[in-house]
């Protein structure tokens, strides 16, 4: 497929300069190496600035409510295996309003790829905070600072035991291509929580504040992604340096491969017009 | 008491009640009895006082009496809790010297179980075996009933284990026709000819429709009176293909089931009031993205927690109105388990041609009673797809998910099966499913999800069912469970002839229909279990008709048939 | 275009209309008019069309004309976007230059917006004080005016930037005192005598009734249109100690109140349709502990995301059935600025002396459209707590939190003032607050908390506003933000006599006062931001009365004056 | 105050041999120990069979909706400080349903203490898996036992911050009781997960086979409850044995302290009949 096959009509309505157009970038690019047709792709997302980017891209696209795009996505999947389905989501779409559906979703390991737009802000309902503001965040509701102590997603993925556990950086979008392309490629739950500058919104943690800190975890070569305890250090790791890349990997059977779904028809090509019910009919004799 | 028997097993939750339950329900239908049987059970799994009752008759059966005529006694908390609720001549059994009741009582029969079990199967766990054969002896079935119904118990386990079973429900028996003097309870048998028959419940009655209307996608959170949906379909899981997941919450069941839906997957789910009061935004969402979905609401008596395991039909206003915006939904209220079947099956054809949530309002009597049924008529089932088949799709270029069209249906295709792609929106959206800030497309968009689909569901909306309607003089009004006891009444009443219309489907609200059937008659009062009438509420907003009066009950039991005749020769 | 003017200031989201908005609300009101004005936004952050339409005139306002009399365009995409929405002989100021507009309109008036800012400010920032500066210009109030609007709108700025700010403005003023040749646009100014009152939109009254009412715990969260709601009160947060709290989603924040409220202190959340539908459970759970709480639920359009930013008032019938079981709830509907002050108060004495949850419907609409009010009469205002109080708390012994009384209502002991322990329990309880399965103590406790409680809620419900009904040929019917169009309309209709009907209050629904006020009307027609016409449903199921006819509105506006003017003549 | 102090009269509605008897002892134990008044101690639960321990001690109690515990108890500490709350809690309660509650309250870290009656079963609604039963374990549901992985509460806990993570026994009560002690004593959200034997539902993890399995983390005094790395490693700790005790610890300023609710009046005993909005009313003109 060629980078136009994804291209979308829609007129784009982030703001000038917002960190999701680098993501776009790097998930367009990344659909374009896929060798897969966009009819096979489909696009799951919430509610929020994150949430739009299905619109602009030529995939299939079911944009639901905030928060609750996992249960969406895993389904789908599980409903058509033969589906590529990906999740783009905030930080607060997936993080604070879906973080249920987070937690258990990376427990069941369907085959998905999830995106997290992290500007550490609520863009859409205009800047309050999210689950990963950094503490001292000043906003409206938050008057004096946020005092929660932030979310740490990718920590928390690991805790839960998810196989692919990622982060990238909407300015870097070679890198974050590669990664989203090695979270498809990743049989099973990914996350990906990439950093996005708010330009609108986030005055603490702009493009500036994260260029001068962000590094790529495995740049010397030495990190080895399958060391938990190693990516336990990495994934807390947030001050002057925060790494991105693939912070753990594992292999981890699959919810389709445990239940036997990647095997047989898929579930949406069953005939269902005439469903043979006369022999369990009989056990209620 | 003359041709018919109530029936009570009591004891403490955990000591079996409900496998002693189902296998008098068989043991009685196969000896040609129609039975109706139903629990009442606390929210705890051990202690405290549980009942299973069961009706008994050569006439079809649909509901409950107050008091049993026989009631067996499984522990000593029972014999005073269950004494005061007997018919006059009724038997109490019960093991005096296991339970040491010193006082006497004449309804008092004696039945040293304890003892038999332990001599027959080496355990008190036999009890209920022992009880089986001691009920059939006092009904004074054949014995072969009783091996036969031990066999189909216990089917499956250790030879060791059945027979033994079998010597203590024969050691019951004949304990009985050694030891009772009266026969008053010998009831005629064998007014079923044909006792190859099922014996469900209405939460089997909705899996089986489910199956059959190639439900394929189950998801849902477990609660009572819902929670043994889950399990049934499960069961039958692996044959048929389907997926059950039990989801981390009833927020994630119906959002699953909304995505296995989208991807093209028959998907239901099923709760009680509570859970639903979970899923209102999902619902929400499946009416704006127009993606077909079943939902089984289970009601029990709120509000929050309530009575988990008991019966209400309180929630009909709020699965009416239930959801921010405005769409048109089809609500059903079967009566019977045969309805659940059917209308199941219907609401996964309805869901899908109009693209909206089908809800099936049922509750905690419905689902937990059993009845023995006439075998499914399964030639009537017609399964029709409402979706772009897969031949078809393969020509499909500019797809608009959401296409104006007359009947506000827009025809539906499955992602992956065409060529295009599908945007489907939350927001408010064009016909191609692009988030939209246009008024005219908004103002087209709710004409669409909310008057034209009305319309068409309007058409096809089950007729009410009208009973002993000539010349009645008072007709009582019901949805969903009371559909059993106000046929009962109308069957059995004496003073007044007494008719009753029931609505299966609540919504789309058949008015004129039902200002037809009621304007002229004589006196019309709501049977609800509920404490505001909501019924005679809605009835009174659809057709400006108002009921003479409304029969409530919302002490979280069902209504019995002699406790209803009563109520309603007071309401007069 | 006697005595009154609309104007309209659009752009793009992020070029900072809100701000202008205010600052010629101020300006205006200084200068002596009465305003109202409301914001057209688009759910973006920047880009795409948004405007903020004010009226201002020697009479009192309450609503929105469609057509502008003015329009200042501060993007090139405005100017086609708006040109028809023009009275005749408007006017539509813009940047011929910047814009590169070539075309030629007799509306037209050409200020050089862009210039005047580079020169006077140093950038294109400015512009929005130039255009204050020009439209007070049109208007012909005096300069001293925008000045002072300047000064208080930067308030506290540097010195540098206020000064550039007025310099921009005042550029702006004499341009049009200059260039523009009509004066159509010098309406009279000073019909205000004391301009020292306030200028807020429905969210802002909110806050400050629930402040007044001592609210000290409020949790939500964001979703528009009640996100100000939090902002505001956060704002004065610590001047008056009260805890806000963004929560983890709207389940979190309604069972936040809950336990803060249980705990003693009076809270509050707010949210739309969609966050409500999440609140369903703790609604009931609310009602179930007799756990008072207030609930504001801003409508929008829906189902699901619907139009985030725009308004509606679909969620009626939700919000009235809202919750699994069966429970009195209080639902207001105000319909100004002032009645929603005090009712916000009246709805936390209603919650505390009930027990119960009170719901206040808005919407978008009132909840941001701003007006010049008389500053709120303090005195009326009486906060009644109906707690036991810490002193005679320290005599309570053997509390029962749910001991039946005549009224449903139990006294109401806070934990740690009284000696002895409290038990509050979602599953059906005991007086005690015990759990029970008791069939009897159930029927109790729903009559307590349903039938009793909502007789007396009944003694007190808000009472409907009549307006110019005698001898009305037309009766209008409203409820939430219709009561300004309704009144709009009522004051300038000719043809016929328009009076009308509006309920502050829609449940307890104020059935007998409706019947008498109604039944005699000649025509009437109820006029609802929504498709299915739920206000007059409402009224037929509680009164039996239907309505002539029903205005509806369901494209995410709210209803203009003309705009209702047509629809009423339409519909005769 | 005295054991009996804390007596209530209710009938125990659990099953004979039911784990939580001994939770129940040992919560009973520690109250005694408190010095605290039944009036100023607060028991917040959920619906489950945990979640009707509150009934049968005589303290206050809130017994609210099904996984919506910690909200309730977050904010009735927030309005009355003055109150030691307690959560008695399921797995299914805590960890399904409230998911998304345990994961942001561990981040607001009022001073609250929860207690999770982990019997790894729904018990209430009669055996179906729960969040942390064990890979599978089969139930009517899971017909071919559970696929999900389990949800690692403890660790789960540490990653996202919390300053106080341990696990009991409930046949250990001496132990218990004091672990909920230092739970209680711990200022901030403590989370103690109990292993509760279901004998019901639950016949695969039984009182023999967590007594088999079960040690003391600390047992040979060498355990550093504050070294994070090592807490993670005892927290994924699950196979033939099994470690109770504090797992982690850490100090962390509460909620309280950071919004300044730890001195002056609590709210719960503010003035509120005649609060002055003159001010700020004028702001509006
Ligand atoms: C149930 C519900 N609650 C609240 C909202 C309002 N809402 C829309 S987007 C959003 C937050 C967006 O933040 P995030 O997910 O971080 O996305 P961003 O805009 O920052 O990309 C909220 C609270 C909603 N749509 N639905
Ligand atoms: C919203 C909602 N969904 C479902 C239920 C039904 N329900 C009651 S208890 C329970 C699970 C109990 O499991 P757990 O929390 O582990 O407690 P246990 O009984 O095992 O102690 C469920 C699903 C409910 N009460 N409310
Ligand atoms: S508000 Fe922030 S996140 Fe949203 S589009 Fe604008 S810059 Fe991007
Ligand atoms: S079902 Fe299990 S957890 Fe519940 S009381 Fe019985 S043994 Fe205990
Ligand atoms: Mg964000
Ligand atoms: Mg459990």
């Amino acid at each position: 497929m060629d980078i136009s096959d994804f291209k979308s009509n829609e007129e784009i309505a982030w703001c000038p300069g917002c960190g999701n157009f680098g993501i776009l970038t790097a998930v367009k690019k990344t659909l374009s190496q896929l060798a897969r047709h966009p009819k096979d792709i489909l696009f799951v997302s919430g509610i929020g600035q994150a949430s739009k980017l299905p619109h602009y891209v030529n995939c299939n696209c079911f944009n639901g409510l905030h928060g609750r795009t996992l249960p969406v996505a895993s389904a789908a999947k599980i409903a058509n295996r033969n589906l590529t389905v990906l999740v783009t989501t905030g930080d607060g779409d997936c993080y604070g309003e879906g973080g249920n559906h987070l937690i258990h979703n990376i427990r069941r390991n369907t085959d998905i790829t999830v995106i997290v737009h992290d500007n550490q802000v609520y863009g859409l309902t205009k800047g309050q905070s999210s689950p990963t503001s950094d503490p001292g965040y000043v906003t409206k509701i938050q008057e004096e600072g946020v005092i929660l102590e932030p979310l740490h997603p990718l920590e928390m993925a690991i805790a839960l035991g998810a196989g692919f556990v990622a982060r990238g950086y909407s300015l870097e979008t070679e890198h974050l291509s590669w990664l989203i392309g090695e979270g498809i490629r990743h049989k099973g739950f990914s996350l990906i929580d990439v950093l996005q500058p708010c330009v609108s919104f986030n005055k603490k943690n702009t493009y500036e504040w994260y260029s001068k800190r962000v590094y790529k975890v495995n740049d010397n070569g030495s990190y080895d992604p399958e060391n938990k305890m190693a990516a336990y250090e990495k994934s807390h790791e947030w001050g002057d340096r925060i790494p991105i890349g693939i912070i753990y990997r594992a292999e981890k059977e699959t919810y389709e491969e445990k239940r036997g779904l990647s095997q047989g028809i898929p579930l949406v090509d069953e005939q269902i017009e005439d469903v043979d019910i006369k022999g369990i009919l009989s056990e209620f004799v | 008491m003359t041709n018919e028997l109530t029936i009570k097993i009591t004891g403490e939750a955990g000591q079996g009640i409900q496998t002693i339950g189902a296998a008098l329900c068989r043991l009685f239908k196969n000896a040609g009895f129609h039975i109706f049987a139903n629990q009442d059970l606390m929210s705890r799994i051990r202690g405290g006082n549980n009942f299973f009752q069961l009706r008994i008759s050569d006439k079809p059966l649909f509901a409950l009496r107050q008091k049993s005529d026989i009631t067996v006694a499984l522990d000593k908390a029972s014999v005073a809790l269950h004494k005061s609720s007997m018919t006059d001549g009724g038997i109490l059994v019960l093991d005096r010297k296991k339970f040491n009741v010193i006082e006497e009582d004449n309804a008092f029969f004696d039945v040293p179980f304890y003892d038999m079990a332990v001599r027959t199967g080496g355990s008190a766990l036999f009890i209920n075996s022992v009880s089986c054969g001691v009920l059939a002896g006092i009904v004074g079935v054949e014995s072969s009933y009783v091996e036969q119904a031990m066999n189909a118990t216990f089917a499956g386990k250790d030879e060791d284990v059945i027979r033994k079973n079998k010597d203590a429900a024969c050691v019951g028996y004949d304990f009985v026709r050694s030891n009772l003097k009266r026969d008053a309870f010998r009831i005629k048998a064998g007014a079923i000819k044909d006792t190859n028959t099922p014996i469900m419940n209405g939460n089997d009655a909705i899996v089986l429709g489910a199956i059959r209307a190639g439900c394929k996608f189950y998801s849902a959170y477990p609660m009572s009176p819902s929670t043994s949906i889950m399990e049934v379909i499960a069961r039958y899981a692996k044959k048929f293909n389907i997926v059950v997941e039990q989801a981390e919450d009833e927020i994630a069941a119906i959002n699953m089931i909304i995505g296995a839906s989208f991807a093209g997957v028959r998907s239901m789910t099923a709760t009680a009031g509570g859970g639903f009061a979970l899923m209102v935004e999902g619902l929400s969402l499946a009416a704006m993205t127009e993606t077909p979905i079943v939902v089984v609401v289970a009601q029990r008596p709120a509000p929050a927690t309530g009575f988990p395991t008991r019966t209400a039909q309180a929630d009909l206003e709020f699965v009416l109105h239930a959801g921010h915006g405005e769409f048109a939904r089809a609500v059903y209220a079967p009566g019977t388990i045969e309805e659940l079947f059917f209308v199941t099956i219907k609401a996964f054809n309805v869901a899908e041609k109009y693209q909206i949530p089908a809800i099936i309002l049922t509750d905690q009597h419905l689902a937990d009673s059993y009845r023995n049924i006439e075998t499914f008529d399964l030639n009537k089932i017609k399964i029709q797809r409402y979706i772009i088949s897969k031949e078809d799709s393969k020509r499909i270029k500019n797809y608009k998910r959401y296409q104006f069209t007359e009947s506000g249906i827009s025809p539906r295709a499955i992602p992956s099966w065409i060529e295009d792609v599908i945007y489907v929106d939350s927001d408010e959206h064009t016909e191609e499913g692009h988030i939209t800030e246009d008024a005219e497309m908004g103002r087209k968009m709710v004409e669409k999800r909310f008057y034209k689909k009305f319309s068409g569901l309007s058409q096809e909306v089950e007729k009410p069912t009208v009973y002993n309607m000539e010349r009645a003089d008072i007709v009582l009004l019901g949805f969903g469970s009371t559909y059993g006891v106000m046929r009962e009444v109308s069957d059995t009443a004496t003073d007044k002839k007494v008719g009753f219309v029931h609505l299966p489907q609540v919504w789309p609200f058949p008015a004129i229909e039902m200002a037809g059937l009621l304007k002229n008659a004589k006196r019309v009062l709501s049977v609800e279990n509920n404490a505001g009438g909501q019924l005679a509420r809605l009835l009174r907003r659809e057709t400006g008709l108002q009921v003479n009066g409304s029969v409530l009950k919302y002490d979280g039991r069902p209504f019995h048939v002699d406790g209803l005749m009563d109520r309603i020769k007071k309401e007069g």
